[in-house]
């Protein structure tokens, strides 16, 4: 299975209206060509994933900035006023959920778990809408399993396989995303041989991974 | 009262570093919280967790030599300590949420006498959302609260909370630069006061109901 | 009938790997499921997963040159290929359990007409546990099952399971070296026969009813 | 914070009648001088949750033969009949659990995850005394955290601080076990120096093991 393509062959899969996990926090991590060639395509009504809102100019900030998303699930936007000034505007749809709790149930949607117990949000408008159960006298509630289209990852050394090494704080929540899309693309900074990563050192396995792309140098 | 800020902050900071014993795991929220780092007492180690994934994070690296690819919860650049740790976010969060961590101090827009907090939302005005925080608040083993006493005029430490909360009845202890007060079922325990202040001017100052300690001390720094 | 066991075996590997697509990830069962990995077409790469925690794993090595710390679900030593990753229990069964694992090819002491499938214990004799094959049977997306068609003169493929489930309903395709049968909604399908048998003789060994497809075809292996 | 001790140091800590999560995979990663340790002191009805029996001779097997175990909880005990034989006599209780929940059991409770739903043993004798839950038309069994006074890992390479590295198919449980133990020991191979490990490679951190012990050369 030819894996590493060029950025522009992803084109035809990317449709107004598809939702992405973006692996990052605060851009740190992000696949920053995979926003990039997003932006440039101009695709709309997106329904992105991912820890935050980035920055105006970094991370997934670009994409709000730019008006091409229509809905975001995320744990905080305060370090991208433009998210909390179209949400307040009624043009994007923001979901708040709390960070531990996003984390798994990206996790959950990858590991066949249909619903997890978590005191997290209880007492709190976390709450809205949620099934509550209470187990040993302690109060849970039920989070379900999320999923989305795409999942776009940005490994730091990568082989032609797929499987991905993810360097310093970038891996965050890139190897959770890997398991919760139908299609995982990958942008890595670097790209080698299989073989090349130590079999200790993979951390996304290359069968999870669809398509390759090498990260333009700066 | 303390007038100086910079001041009630190093006090408040100081203070909090004393709770911390040896072979801890602690998560400092961004500000305030973060001063408590500079003053872990000698004698001890503690490890820090920063919930994008690290401990053992080191000072903020030279102008000119930062490395992207290590950043705190903020995305500004850091480095790590000999000993330190990568990992992704869902280890991470089992470390918050799974009862690893010792201690989680943060600030707060309010905090309340039944040890409710609210620091992700004011509504129609500043929605920042709750980042890691209300998992962090609900998973470390002592929630320890670092707040100014009074913000222009009006006490932080409130009878009942107003904004949404972050959790109910999270709140172990509440640090200002004029007290430490802890939350008990009986209700607000003033246990420490600052030696600067008196405990009439603490009660004057504080929105919640206090239960004086009957062995009620000077805040040590 | 086919009598030479060994024979018989392979005829079931061989036509298991036609299953077999571009990029799969595949888990084998201990025993004959292991032999199909010997029949991979050439042209397709296919990535084995073994539930204690790799991918790639590479045969068995030189007597002398075992290094215990890789080992197969069996414990006994192996060896890992280049494109290889070992990972923790957590990951590995978040493969066969999140539907990353697209086809397990799993032997049996029972299967039926309707998918179910029993092979982790007889009660009062043999209790070795289900290990990995609820998860397997459960979360791969397609389950084949390989058995010899008879074993001591009585089928194998029956109309109900008498022993203790494994999994409900789980079982898409049995291969044996007689025949391949999908299990439908409409019950078990006779899709291929071998060319050395009948269907009126596959019919007399099978105690499960069978649906002859239309279009029955000669078992490719 | 002292760490490395020797392994007779942690005599008192070994009582009858404590549980403890044993690392391992058919004795692959299982501590196998703690085990050594449990036999001379002969301490008795341990409760054990291990991915497996063992051997008869390796991994957790040789407590079962020598008749310290009152309780088992693993996924499988065929390759030790001496385990199958106790149970069967009704000297060993065995809780019998799919490998993949009882993973993910270790880990719930390590994460504060206070139960989650599986399909795995829907139809099944697993089924008996747990909560069924009905999801978009899809049965679930709500399965439990679980939770040791001990955790007894085996590390390959292990920093003074306790940061532990495993080796080729060692990590199977022990990265998991680590999180869901009330005093975590770990065994390991090579005992360096703290900063000897790269932060990339931690697989466990050290700030969850309370003591270190270095394996005997055989």
């Amino acid at each position: 299975m030819k894996k590493v393509v060029d950025k522009n062959e992803l084109r035809h899969l990317l449709k107004d209206g598809i939702s992405i996990m973006f692996g990052g926090f605060m851009a740190c991590g992000t696949p920053q060509g995979l926003v990039d060639l997003l932006l440039e395509m101009n695709v709309k009504d997106l329904t992105l994933i991912c820890n935050d809102a980035g920055f105006p100019d970094r991370g997934i900030g670009k994409l709000i900035v730019n008006k091409q998303v229509k809905k975001l699930i995320t744990s905080h936007i305060g370090l991208n006023p433009e998210a909390g000034k179209q949400m307040n505007e009624g043009t994007l749809e923001v979901l708040l959920v709390p960070q531990g709790t996003l984390a798994e149930q990206i996790r959950a949607e990858g590991s066949g778990i249909g619903g997890f117990l978590t005191p997290t949000g209880v007492g709190t408008s976390v709450e809205t809408g949620k099934q509550k159960m209470t187990i040993d006298g302690k109060e849970y509630l039920l989070e379900m399993p999320m999923r989305a289209d795409f999942a776009m990852l940005r490994g730091s050394i990568t082989d032609t396989d797929g499987n991905i090494y993810y360097k310093g704080t970038t891996r965050n929540f890139n190897p959770l995303m890997a398991l919760a899309a139908d299609t995982v693309i990958v942008e890595t900074e670097e790209l080698v041989e299989r073989g090349q990563i130590k079999p200790e050192d993979v951390m996304t396995l290359g069968v999870l991974v669809r398509y390759i792309v090498k990260e333009e140098k700066k | 009262m303390i007038t100086d800020i910079e001041l009630a902050k190093t006090i408040i900071a100081k203070r909090i570093a004393k709770e911390l014993r040896d072979g801890q795991l602690v998560n400092l929220g961004i500000g305030l919280p973060t001063m408590v780092a500079n003053y872990v007492p000698e004698n001890i180690t503690v490890t820090f967790q920063s919930e994008n994934g690290m401990v053992m994070m080191g000072p903020v690296p030279e102008k000119g030599k930062e490395n992207m690819d290590i950043t705190n919860a903020g995305g500004q650049p850091v480095t790590v300590l000999p000993g330190g740790a990568f990992f992704d976010s869902s280890m991470s969060f089992a470390l918050i949420r799974g009862g690893h961590v010792d201690i989680t101090v943060l600030g707060t827009l309010e905090v309340d006498q039944e040890g409710n907090i609210a620091n992700w939302v004011i509504p129609g005005k500043k929605v920042p959302g709750m980042g890691g925080a209300m998992d962090l608040v609900t998973g470390a083993k002592k929630v320890i609260v670092a707040s100014l006493h009074t913000e222009k005029g009006r006490s932080k430490i409130l009878k009942k909370c107003t904004l949404p909360l972050t959790a109910k009845h999270e709140v172990n202890l509440i640090v200002t630069e004029l007290a430490v007060m802890e939350v008990t079922p009986e209700g607000l325990v003033l246990k420490e006061i600052n030696k600067d202040t008196t405990v009439n001017e603490v009660i004057s100052l504080t929105d919640a109901d206090l239960i004086i300690h009957k062995d009620l001390k000077t805040m040590g720094i």
